[in-house]
């Protein structure tokens, strides 16, 4: 095994990546920027190192400065996270050009999917399924007629040169086609100037579940399961998990199939994940993301396998040493991402400094988090601080120890997302799995669910009258003296 | 004491008085057995309502505090019968003032000028935060007075935007 | 279920119960004492009752208050947790005459298990192997040959009217037994005017291993595995480990048997433990628990069972609804007691008030804790103030995630045993899995095993200078006015 | 500034030195290449001793703390050179002083009275606390002067037990 290894990144996902690596006995180089002196990556690595800079640009995301420390600290390898530099081809190579290990997949493999046109007409070749439509526009009702009814109903008809959803019509039956084609290529005709149009298959209820794939140098692949992941908004995740309450063994089985087909088709090695659409029990390539998920932890908690632990070893040139019958996912897992923003205003970015930690815990809750008294958060990092994971032997107790372990959390400096959180976990459609990816936009997370806003008002006011009485005890100008004797003492003690 | 307490957007009154010791606490004129214990000095309370607690936590200070209670996030700003008259007042002699951003971000583009007379709810300028656009409103009828910032400027959060006078009530 | 359950504890325990039940629907009532106004148990209970009382027999081991409790919160049921009066048989009658449940097992069986000497006669005619022995002593070399022949070798020769060890003799083969039962016999009657001699079965590398089981009211019970506790000084347990590194599957189902047999004996329900001493693969019932035990969550961790739902479920008349063979044991679990304590200074008591906190996390790490920044920890609670508990795929993998938590952990305010635990962690004897009762207290605990005490030196003397150089920065009297100026103006805020 | 550290019974000698706004460090003569950034105002530290990073917590204040270094705990009491000759001359002259209970507890019996001579290590008395009898020994060779306590009392911790005068050396 590698003796020590460089994190290109920082945050929970550095810590992740440490914590896994201790364990095997391998050192960690923590890279950090002038802001992250204080960071527990930066604590809890075996080692550390320098960038300077206080921008993204100026510290992880410079290349020659990485591959320096790596030079340095005589790191073997190097293991990107997710974000910053992990799905840079670019950078995948000159890791191996300068010698050392990349922790992640071949760099084409990186080019291949990284393209989403590209990556989506491959993988329609290597039969993995792909949202049914044409690559070409079509002109007029006719053509619209015959390419529906070879995609199949419902469709959606998007305007050639539109996009933000203007001009997006959906026909259910051909009897519904004229007159939706005729409206929709005038209003893009009028708006864009070009009354071409894209039939597509409408997906109704999308949901975003993705398959969880890993590699090894020696042709041996697995996937382990599905991850659901519909509960976002603006394609920002905020509650995952393991297993999809609609995935039934067989379509596990076809879903995995196609991941590790899509996998196979760019040569993958690693730890990867196949993104598909799903509707009414079909299935789609959306995207394949090239690195570790965010929510990668459900998967690991379900199925027992440290997922970071088998990125090392793979990488490494170990066989995976397991195969897909050794697979087992056992119970259920959710994780919500703890972000620092305001879902009553919008899910704007909240920054602040962190205080007022309280972490939750107990049986089967795991808490991967960057978050330390102190910590400054700001707008030059992503705003996800830290991941609240936990398991149970089914959905319901999942479900219900995740909403325990949100009432004992709290985050004081910034707002978080987690209220919203707590929120999806107590509505119906959510608890009856029955959910899709437009769910968490359509509640209002302004209001007061618990009903216990005269509490709040009631506890805020005795508080500022706590403050308004600690304030008229304090000494007066008569005794001040006498207080600042005492202060002297105090300090006196060196 | 009586305080005016705005919680997520719905307004409460709350009567705070020391009885022997004891605190005597009504809100919206209804007595409420609230025992308010602060566990730490960072934000820490020990909540309890008649028989039953609450593991709160307080983020903030006099005028503008959040409530944590049992997951669920409250954010309250109070005014005292004093502050509440002048804010009144501040209002009928023709009001405004600074508008601050909610948060650090970057000045997109700007649609009014000084002078501009603008109505409440109209947009003023575009902050972009994160990767998000967000359209900052007028929070009153009135007068652009100043205008703080220009177009592309980075801004942090509770920096003045722009100031507006309010048109009298 | 119980709507509403009454939790006659304080501390990890008390909160452990309030997690589960809470994921439940069941509501928690918290007891507690002045000193626990701000207790965890108390904040993140549903209802808290104040008991008054600053010690424990004016608060929680005051039966009345805690019956007034249950009453005037309309409690249906009362969870004793671990000590205080949950194996007090008279208190669980009380709770049943209150015609309240009481969540444990019948007061006879307490009664039965609760005497040391009485519960090993009773169990040995269950058929329950006990430490093989005569009850009876012998006066003579040849009286104790035979008896010796009848126990087996090697024979621990125990002064009748002796204690603390005086007077013990270990004799392997008869040839031995002559000179030691004179010399032995002759030293008891100079110590203690009595020669008469307890022949009893020697126990080399005794281990402490114990069984989990779980019984309904309706006659189902089954044995949740073994935990080993062996890592202990004067009997108290510091680190535990389930499965234990030398019970094979047969050993296992044997002692499960033993243990099950041992409980049906006394008409048990619930949750309980047997504790039994292993020696070179022979085991012996020690005692039974009639309570949840310190150490459940690695039973939990391995069988996937929440120990205190099924409490709960059997309390109120529910049945087990599994079988043995439902009952699998997947990886290694270990937990560390987090005490407030000096192993360096022989496990003295710490006292003082909680701060500096830094909790582990990530993969497979649970902290079931009762600390919080401003907790006062004196003498008049258990000095177990948390558990660190985690998981692996195996053993080896358990213990350096163990390690790997253990580094990441900081309390401040107290000493605590977590350093000597993770000195066990890293001793051969336990990684090997080959240690008895006696491991803990052969190691030197003062030893710097880490060699980091130069460095510790630095550190702790730029602390000071940094200390020094900030009195040294503080405003003196010509600038005080100033200083109090700008004091004045942030508190005027009111 | 020098320091005299001692860290679980073993002697450091370190020195603190600022130049260029740099601190140089020698432990036993041995330069170090630490840096030490406090994190926060409660005892976290960012420890890095050349490229080693140690996430590091101290307790504790100027003449006595506990550094906790990757899970282990260190003890360290310090002394300049100043202390350390102070606490030398008293030494010389005959120091001793107060002897205080290490935890809080009951006094169970007491073994001296005021005047006796005791050797250094002799048992003086003894301290239960939880369930366990401490014997509390004579730090220096000397003669007892006070006794602060009875048996059966119950002390603090760092009570006074009683006061010994130092053999002088």
């Amino acid at each position: 095994m590698f003796k020590r290894i460089l994190i290109a990144n920082r945050g929970e996902i550095a810590l992740r990546v440490i914590r896994t690596a201790r364990e095997m006995d391998v050192e960690c180089v923590a890279i950090y920027s002038e802001p992250d002196a204080s960071s527990l990556h930066t604590r809890f690595a075996e080692l550390a190192y320098p960038l300077g800079g206080k921008t993204p640009a100026e510290s992880y995301l410079d290349v020659e400065k990485v591959l320096r420390a790596a030079k340095e600290t005589g790191a073997e390898a190097i293991h990107p996270g997710y974000g910053f530099l992990s799905e840079n081809a670019d950078f995948a190579r000159r890791v191996e050009a300068a010698g050392l290990v990349w922790i992640g997949p071949p760099a084409d493999a990186i080019v291949a999917m990284g393209d989403k046109i590209g990556s989506r007409q491959l993988m329609g070749k290597a039969g993995v399924p792909i949202v049914p439509g044409l690559s070409e526009p079509v002109a007029d009702v006719a053509e619209s007629i015959a390419a529906a009814n070879e995609i199949g109903y419902p469709i959606a008809l998007k305007a050639s040169a539109g996009g933000g959803g203007k001009g997006i019509r959906i026909v259910r039956e051909e009897s519904e086609m004229e007159a939706a084609f005729r409206n929709a290529s005038a209003e893009a005709l009028t708006s864009f100037g070009d009354g071409r149009m894209y039939p597509e298959r409408y997906l109704e209820k999308p949901r975003h579940i993705e398959i969880q794939v890993m590699f090894d140098r020696h042709g041996n692949g697995v996937h382990l399961g599905e991850r659901e992941c519909s509960i976002q908004r603006r394609h920002q995740k905020l509650v995952e998990e393991c297993p999809s309450p609609i995935v039934t063994p067989e379509m596990r089985a076809a879903m995995g199939k196609a991941a590790i087909d899509a996998a196979q088709a760019v040569g993958y090695r690693g730890a990867g994940t196949v993104e598909f659409l799903v509707s009414k029990g079909e299935f789609f390539f959306l995207e394949m993301n090239t690195r570790l998920q965010v929510e990668h932890p459900i998967t690991e908690m379900v199925t027992g396998r440290d997922l970071v632990r088998d990125q090392l070893r793979v990488a490494y040139g170990e066989k995976l040493g397991y195969t897909q019958d050794d697979v087992k996912m056992t119970g259920w897992s959710i994780e919500v991402r703890i972000n620092a923003e305001d879902p009553t205003n919008n899910f704007l970015p909240s920054t602040g400094t962190i205080g007022n930690l309280r972490f939750p815990g107990g049986p089967w809750v795991r808490l991967d988090s960057a978050l330390y008294p102190g910590l400054e958060v700001g707008l030059n990092y992503d705003p996800m601080l830290a991941k609240l994971i936990v398991w149970g032997p089914d959905r319901d107790t999942a479900i219900r120890r995740m909403r325990r372990a949100l009432e004992e959390l709290n985050v004081g400096g910034i707002s978080t997302g987690a209220p919203a959180a707590l929120r999806v976990l107590n509505e119906k459609p959510f608890i009856d799995g029955d959910y899709d990816t437009h769910f968490l936009e359509s509640l209002d997370l302004k209001q007061d669910s618990r009903n216990l806003g005269a509490v709040a008002a009631a506890a805020a006011c005795v508080h500022r009258w706590h403050l308004a009485r600690r304030r008229a005890l304090q000494p007066d100008a008569g005794s001040r003296a006498g207080w600042i004797d005492r202060a002297r003492r105090i300090t006196s003690d060196f | 004491m009586k305080y005016f307490a705005k919680v997520n957007d719905h307004d409460h009154e709350v009567e705070v008085i020391e009885r022997l010791g004891e605190l005597l606490i009504t809100v919206d004129g209804k007595p409420i057995d609230l025992k308010y214990h602060a566990v730490d000095e960072d934000g820490q309370i020990a909540l309890q309502v008649g028989q039953f607690s609450y593991g709160a936590s307080i983020d903030g200070g006099a005028h503008e505090c959040a409530l944590t209670i049992a997951g669920s996030r409250y954010r309250v700003e109070i005014e005292d019968e004093r502050e509440r008259a002048a804010a009144a007042a501040a209002r009928a002699k023709g009001g405004g003032g600074d508008l601050k951003s909610v948060m650090p971000g970057v000045v997109v583009q700007i649609f009014v000028k000084p002078g501009d007379e603008v109505q409440e709810g109209q947009s003023l300028l575009i902050l972009e935060a994160m990767k998000m656009q967000n359209e900052i409103d007028a929070p009153v009828t009135g007068t652009v007075d100043t205008i703080y910032v220009t177009e592309g400027q980075a801004v942090a959060g509770a920096e003045k935007l722009l100031k507006i006078t309010a048109a009298p009530e």
